[in-house]
């Protein structure tokens, strides 16, 4: 009924190196993501997938290779800057801030678009209270948006798995991004969270128009739903294209028979 | 069981966010505030105001100030001593200085300067985690009192190097210091300022900057991932702690005891609004006071139970008691809940809320 | 009589006999008064009268200029949300048919009542609808025009007959300014014998009937219950059960519009119970399953209590049973009980009313089932004014209700205002009254089968008036059906015998023109298998734990109880349970083996289950059955199982009372 | 062990800075007195005293390597084991035996210790077990002094103390710090060979490193918290003897777990090489500040010099000397 189509290129990451020590994490990767599509970095556990978000958002600083984020061309992210430039993310083991409420993690994902100063909060008045309403109304959207209207108040620690990763996602679109880095989404989830998770990563991309970098370990999930795939293996990249062509690609079968997904 | 919601809808986004969003919370909040003002002043002695309840408000100033950086921002601090002594010197240097100059802006003044001071101990903070920055920190505490100890120029070069302050009214002649004052009146003075710090203090734990140290406390690397910026959210938690702990000192030397020297603020004190905060409650504006409270009382019933008991045991050995019993009930407490008296209360307040039903 | 003021002289007379009058009356008296709420975005979003009354007619408007002329039928599809609720209205301001619809139908069913009611507009709450109405309109595409309310997901739909309510709205207020005096005009020719709406009953058998009800059916009823049971306009109550059934039409609609108090819409269904304490109505209607479930939770709940919270419980709890219901009725109790009961009323009932946010309750309905006596009796000790009331679509509801202070469990009380009710010589009731509905849609000859030209409805119910006055039902007439011996055979009434147990959710029993009575039974999988993780019992699913034998002992001891009961009774006591077995699935309204509202259809299960029923008046002790079962997301799939089949025990009646 | 390169960097450039500033200060203040043979005189005399801070420093760096638990109470069980002895001396016993004693009394100290403490509150945040070893200390240093009461003992070794001797007839070397050096050095060498080449020693390191590893090795948990405090009791009971006959026992004694802080953030929390050589640049670079540089700030730096010392230091390496470096994973 509709077309998809990919706008410019908004990222591009052109042969990254990394490594700790002695150990090469990720050899020398070239790719870029469109706007408005949905990107996918397939590839088994440990195969340096992670590093490559890492790198993206400037936690991993890669030895070789730069790094293109909006027209601007630079060796190595800076994680405020990432975060400034609008790129947001949830982790794959979750990184939730434990002492806090659902609403108040998401609500924290907004600080950088909270404009009042300490002493304004201190009294919390005027200005300071007009922004937390507002903010907290933005926040409310995306507690409907991610249907977790009835774990609002709870603190994180007491959530099910699942539900955490839908409030760190909550979390990251707090912040309104323009590229979402998603680390594992659908890891260790039943197959009924896993749906529910690829139609918000869909919607996401679809109502936001928001462009998303997705990780995942088993190829199933993700070929439905990406629009371009790139294939990792002990940080050598392996394919890169749309789902069905690297489906077909020989090198990936085998990688993938290797860890027998 | 006491609890009666049901009807208790919220409307708009400032009655959901509210400090307190139970009606019958909100009520009792009143009651104690009327107690705390009204009751207390008119029925309790000279010695429960000036000896019980002031050193108790001015402590748990200092615990929730320490109780912002330690609890709430996860900054643990052991330097609490140095900076309160920071707070009464400069209020003395100050108000001796400018002998205009009004007894709340010399203590918002010296708060300011400890803040300056806590910025300063703080920067170490962006490199050092944990117990390093806990070690740290007892650095500022020593180098603190020694200086004060050392350079006459603090204590205006009193030979003994004991600092006292001079008369000050809050307006007319209702001395606050000094020979002058009433107990009362430095009781009203003291719970004031406590009072209104607590609420500013409630308001940033709940607003952004609030929000920016608990996740820095919580997880500091996805902290900075999200876009809030190590070194300032630190420092500013480095700062408001300081600066209540700054006015907490200088309320102390001023107001409480009239004349302090360096030694008040050693070490010892750091650790006694440490155990505060833990026994209190980290991470919690209640607890602060909470901590005071029984921080303050403990000794005071440990030290007059033997005459109760009417068995009278040497001094010495009754003070060594008491740190044992002391350490004695800081294991204990640390068993029974971990997570202090607030924790405790909360609990409480649960179950009555759920009650008859366990959950 | 504590109708406002304007509604009490406007009883009977002309002026508010209509929604749209109704509704601008209110704008105009109490404006600023609040009218709807729903939890949205965390918060209660509020509108006054004057606001409700605005968007009204903003939607009517628009509607209009999407060419929705009077007559016309508007379908209603969703959860209960205000939006919807002032799409009813804005249908009728326009002289047209709101026609709500069950939103957990599928398309087919719906498919059927749209053709049927020949709607031609539809206002639906989101994307799930919207797919619906889209996929029946590929079939025929009589509908023209389709409103929704919640855009998401539907970014990429482009249909002409497609738009959002605001979307309506906007071109609603554009319209209003060309035409002014369009709205008031239209809204004020309404008149009290126009259709004010159609509502669908889901019958247990055949396809569904369009009840059609007037304004002063409905709105008559709505009045005389009001002025019954002295409501006013100060009333909260929670807008929760479907918009399609007639007691939410009633309840959160036409007395919200008579009386002028407060509907509150819960933010999504798993908030319900939060949204209830929140809110804490004070005028509450629900069927006996949900008061069933509540007592379920809260026993459950007390079984993890500490010792001495459940012994305070349970003292005070025995307390009540004894002393509770007759405090409620103004009975008089002796001194020292009237004081324990304001201790444990302080320690157990405020609390737990509270918990529940029953507490502001002045009060509560059960009615479309019969309801066990000790659940009613539980909420009544509580201090909870629960009645229970007797009706059907076709009256508008109201055709028994149970006065205050005679309420009696058993009974459903007697005759409402204006209301007459009769039993005929087989045993069945009927009944004459305001409410009585106008026709059944597009078929002549069942509104005659039903309704007499002088007006009398039959209820499909036998029944009878106990000697306190106070009618008495048994059954559905057409269900009451004889063994070979002759004995009466009131399915219905032993299965409902059978679910006042709380470890029985369901139970279909069979009989008539058998030689005996046997029934299926359905455990209820949360109060049962808590009952066995307490006994810590592994168990893996429902089929698993359904054939369990403890389980089937546990079912056993509720089965003769009942048999029990029953040889009390002159008339069935021959009647008494012989086989029964518990099924090894979960009766479900999606494989259509429950009605939309949740009755058995026992005709159809005993099709389904053939085997089953063949074993059950055979003599083997097991059976092998294969099912095919529909799943939450449409696919179907196939269940299998052994399902053993138990022997009741059976009592000697007692001696006929000559 | 592998050393990185700036640690060593950072060693080297500190012997340095320790041997130019006095000289500098020397050469432009009049006021200060410098000469080689005196410089060694006062470094020597810093070293030695490192050793005993090192002794210190070592319990903490056991407990910390092998439970996680910052144990504040080092400090208060040097005091209590020492107050122990003298007190068991006093009452009769010969010297031998109150040591055996003592040694006793530490093991039971550590049995309860873990009974008590440790066991229930397991899992815990760190702070709350640094908070738990608060109490313990306060208890502790009651309870000592109640036993014993709080007068200043003289705890005599009969070890030979100063004037001392010239060694090549220019550097004054007290000899009593010279011994007591011997004997922790001594310490430090058996506890470095108990951890290589016993199996609870191998075990205790594993602790370290995580706690499946430990139960790997085949000793439950809580036997090796006992074992920990047990041996960081023994070395508080030395440290005990070394400090007690140098200053008397008294209550002063538990205070030097503050001097030992420093030490441990400068080697390391977590490393035994660390809790040494940060004693020994603590110590001597404390006495040659002491003498070189604090007349000319009014004296009176030991309180805070140790501390800026380290806290120099870590601004440089956040982990200490010889820390282990904590990777962010996410």
């Amino acid at each position: 009924m509709y077309e998809r189509k990919l706008g410019d290129v908004v990222l591009r990451v052109e042969g990254i190196s990394l490594s700790f020590g002695a150990m090469r994490v990720l050899n020398n990767i070239t790719f870029d993501v469109r706007q408005g599509e949905i990107r996918s970095i397939i590839g088994p556990n440990g195969a340096g997938k992670s590093s490559m978000l890492n790198v993206i958002n400037g936690v991993y600083h890669p030895q070789q290779g730069t790094i293109t984020y909006r027209g601007e061309t630079r060796d190595q992210m800076k994680v405020h800057h990432a975060a400034e430039q609008g790129i947001a993310r949830t982790f794959q083991n979750i990184a939730l801030f434990k002492g806090m409420s659902t609403l108040d993690n998401i609500m924290t994902g907004r600080n950088l678009k909270i404009k009042s100063n300490m002493l304004q909060q201190a009294i919390y008045w005027g200005k300071a209270q007009r922004e937390e309403i507002e903010h907290r109304q933005k926040v409310e959207q995306i507690i409907d948006f991610l249907e977790i209207q009835a774990i609002r108040k709870t603190p994180v620690g007491k959530l099910p798995y699942g539900m955490q990763k839908r409030v760190e996602l909550g979390r990251a679109l707090a912040a309104e991004p323009d590229l979402l880095l998603l680390d594992e989404p659908m890891a260790g989830m039943n197959v009924e969270e896993k749906e529910d998770m690829c139609r918000f990563v869909l919607d996401i991309n679809d109502e936001f128009g928001t462009t998303i970098v997705l990780i995942e370990h088993d190829m199933g999930v993700v070929m439905d739903i990406s629009d371009r795939v790139v294939v990792l293996d002990y940080g050598v990249q392996l394919a890169d294209g749309p789902p069905d062509e690297v489906r077909k690609n020989q090198a990936v079968i085998d990688a993938y028979l290797g860890v027998s997904n | 069981m006491l609890y009666r919601e049901a009807g208790e809808f919220k409307a708009t986004y400032q009655a959901d966010q509210a400090i307190l969003t139970i009606r019958q919370d909100r009520w009792f909040m009143w009651a104690m505030l009327v107690v705390a003002f009204l009751v207390i002043p008119l029925v309790s002695s000279e010695y429960w105001l000036g000896t019980i309840m002031l050193p108790f408000l001015i402590l748990a100033l200092a615990a929730l100030g320490l109780n912002v950086l330690t609890g709430y921002a996860g900054q643990l601090s052991l330097g609490t001593g140095g900076f309160m002594a920071t707070g009464a010197f400069a209020a003395y240097k100050l108000a001796t200085a400018f002998p205009g100059l009004h007894i709340i802006a010399v203590i918002l003044m010296s708060g300011t300067v400890t803040a300056g001071v806590g910025i300063l101990f703080g920067i170490p903070s962006l490199r050092i985690k944990g117990f390093y920055l806990a070690v740290a920190t007892l650095a500022s505490q020593f180098f603190l009192i020694w200086m004060f100890n050392k350079f006459g120029w603090f204590t205006n070069y009193s030979s003994s190097g004991v600092i006292s302050a001079p008369p000050m009214s809050v307006f007319g002649d209702n001395y606050v210091t000094g020979p002058y004052a009433t107990a009362e009146a430095k009781y009203l003075f003291t719970l004031t300022l406590v009072v209104l710090f607590a609420l500013l203090t409630k308001n940033l734990v709940r607003s952004n900057i609030g929000r920016e140290w608990m996740a820095v406390r919580d997880m500091d690397i996805a902290a900075e991932i999200i876009g809030i910026k190590m070194l300032p959210t630190k420092l500013k938690a480095f700062a408001y702690s300081s600066f209540l702990c700054g006015i907490a000192g200088a309320l102390w030397a001023f107001i409480y005891t009239g004349s302090v020297e360096p030694q008040a603020f050693d070490v010892n004190r750091s650790f006694q609004v440490l155990f505060m905060i833990i026994i209190g409650g980290l991470g919690s504006v209640m607890g602060a006071f909470l901590g005071a409270a029984f921080i303050v009382l403990l000794p005071i019933f440990l030290s007059n139970a033997p005459h109760w008991f009417g068995l009278n045991i040497p001094v010495d050995i009754i003070s060594h008691i008491e740190a044992m019993v002391f350490g004695g009930l800081i294991i204990f407490f640390l068993i029974v809940e971990p997570h202090g008296l607030a924790r405790l209360w909360q609990l409480l307040k649960e179950k009555l809320r759920l009650w008859p039903f366990p959950y | 009589m504590s109708l406002p003021p304007d509604q009490k002289e406007a009883a009977g007379k002309e002026e508010l006999n209509t929604f749209p009058r109704l509704l601008l009356n209110h704008a105009r008296v109490r404006g600023e008064k609040i009218a709807m709420r729903e939890k949205d975005l965390g918060i209660w979003q509020a509108w006054t009268w004057q606001q409700v009354q605005e968007e009204v007619r903003a939607l009517a408007c628009g509607l209009a200029a999407l060419g929705f002329k009077s007559g016309d039928k508007l379908a209603i599809i969703g959860d209960n949300r205000p939006c919807l609720y002032m799409a009813m209205a804005a249908a009728q301001c326009l002289g047209g048919v709101p026609v709500p619809l069950y939103q957990d139908s599928v398309a087919k069913e719906m498919a059927f009542v749209l053709d049927n009611a020949e709607v031609r507009f539809a206002i639906v709450e989101d994307q799930e609808q919207v797919d619906k109405l889209l996929e029946i309109r590929e079939g025929n595409d009589s509908i023209k025009h389709i409103l929704f309310d919640d855009p998401r997901g539907m970014r990429h739909y482009d249909f002409s007959f497609l738009d959002s309510i605001e979307k309506a709205q906007e071109i609603g207020r554009e319209y209003d300014k060309a035409n002014p005096g369009f709205f008031d005009q239209q809204a004020n020719a309404v008149a009290g014998d126009d259709i004010a709406i159609m509502l669908y009953t889901s019958g247990t058998t055949g396809n569904p009937k369009g009840v059609v009800l007037t304004y002063d059916n409905v709105i008559i009823t709505a009045r005389n219950g009001i002025i019954r049971e002295g409501l006013t306009e100060n009333e909260e109550v929670l807008a929760y059960l479907p918009m399609a059934w007639v007691g939410d039409n009633l309840f959160s609609y036409a007395q919200s519009f008579v009386a002028g108090f407060t509907v509150n819409c819960p933010e999504s269904g798993e908030t319900i119970l939060t949204d209830l304490r929140e809110i804490g109505p004070t005028y509450y209607f629900a069927p006996p399953r949900v008061y069933e479930n509540m007592l379920t939770q809260v026993m459950i709940r007390m079984e993890d209590a500490s010792r001495i919270k459940q012994r305070i419980f349970h003292y005070f709890m025995e307390l009540a049973k004894r002393v509770g219901t007759r405090i409620l009725d103004g009975k008089d109790v002796s001194l020292s009980e009237k004081l324990r009961y304001k201790v444990g009323n302080f320690l157990v009932f405020g609390p737990l009313r509270d918990v529940l946010g029953l507490n502001r309750i002045r009060l509560a309905y059960t009615a479309g089932e019969a309801i066990g006596p000790e659940i009613f009796d539980f909420y009544r000790s509580l201090g909870i004014n629960i009645k229970q009331l007797y009706g059907q679509t076709e009256g508008m509801v109201f055709i028994c209700v149970q006065p205050d202070g005679e309420v009696y469990a058993d009974t459903v009380g007697t005759p409402a205002i204006d209301v007459e009710v009769k039993i005929d010589d087989n045993g069945e009731v009927l009944y004459r009254g305001p409410g009585v509905f106008h026709s059944y849609y597009k078929s002549p000859e069942s509104t005659a089968k039903t309704k007499t030209e002088d007006g009398w409805v039959y209820t499909g119910d036998a029944g009878y008036f106990a000697e306190n006055g106070h009618l008495k039902i048994i059954d559905r007439a057409k269900d009451v059906g004889k063994l070979l011996d002759g004995t009466m055979f009131a399915p219905k009434y032993i299965e409902n015998k059978l679910k006042f147990f709380s470890f029985i959710k369901e139970a279909v029993a069979f009989g008539d023109r058998r030689e005996s009575t046997c029934i299926f039974v359905n455990i209820d999988l949360e109060a049962v298998g808590n009952w066995a993780e307490r006994r810590n019992m592994a168990y893996s699913g429902y089929i698993d734990l359904a054939s369990q034998d403890e389980i089937y002992n546990l079912i056993q001891e509720c089965v003769d109880k009942v048999n029990e009961d029953l040889s009390q009774d002159p008339l069935l006591s021959k009647s008494q349970i012989n086989r029964f077995l518990i099924l090894h699935k979960e009766l479900d309204a999606d494989d259509g083996e429950l009605t939309r509202t949740r009755k058995v259809r026992r005709s159809f299960i005993e099709e389904r289950y053939a085997p089953l029923v063949e074993a059950l008046y055979s003599d083997v002790s097991e059976c092998h059955i294969e099912t095919q079962v529909k799943f939450e997301d449409g696919r179907t799939g196939n269940l299998a199982a052994d399902v053993k089949i138990r022997e009741a025990r059976q009592f000697t009646p007692v001696a006929k009372a000559s | 062990m592998r050393i990185e390169k700036s640690v060593i960097y950072i060693f080297l450039s500190t012997l340095f800075l320790m041997v130019a500033i006095p000289w500098a200060v020397g050469q432009l203040s009049s006021d200060i007195f410098f000469e080689w043979p005196f410089f060694f005189e006062v470094a020597i005399g810093g070293l030695l005293a490192g050793v005993m801070y090192s002794l210190v420093a070592l319990g903490f760096v056991l407990i910390f390597k092998a439970s996680g638990v910052f144990n504040f109470a080092q400090g208060a069980m040097v005091l209590f084991s020492a107050l122990t002895l003298v007190g068991l001396n006093e009452i009769g016993l010969p010297m031998w035996l109150a040591i055996i004693v003592t040694l006793g009394v530490m093991l039971l100290l550590a049995i309860v210790i873990e009974r008590v403490v440790l066991r229930s509150l397991v899992n815990q945040e760190h702070i709350i077990l640094f908070m738990a070893t608060i109490g313990i200390a306060y208890f502790l240093d009651g309870f000592g002094q109640t036993i014993w009461g709080s007068e200043v003992k003289i705890l005599d070794l009969g070890i030979p103390s100063s004037p001392g001797f010239y060694f090549d007839g220019k550097i004054l070397i007290n000899d009593f710090d010279l011994v007591a050096a011997l004997i922790a050095g001594i310490l430090v060498l058996s506890l470095a060979l108990f951890f290589q080449y016993t199996r609870i020693g191998r075990a205790l390191r594993a602790v370290a490193d995580d706690h499946q590893a430990a139960l790997s090795v085949g000793i439950p948990l809580k036997h090796i918290w006992v074992i920990v405090w047990a041996v960081a009791g023994i070395v508080a009971l030395v440290a005990g003897i070394m400090w007690g006959s140098k200053l008397g026992v008294q209550f002063s004694l538990a205070l030097i777990a503050l001097k030992a802080l420093p030490v441990l953030i400068l080697g390391g929390f977590t490393s035994v090489p660390g809790a040494i050589i940060g004693g020994l640049i603590i110590g001597a670079g404390e006495k040659l500040a002491e003498v070189f540089v604090a007349p000319l700030i009014g004296g009176g730096i030991e309180d805070w010099f140790a501390y800026m010392l380290a806290l120099a230091f870590l601004v440089f390496r956040p982990q200490g000397l010889f820390g282990e470096k904590i990777i962010e994973r996410v």
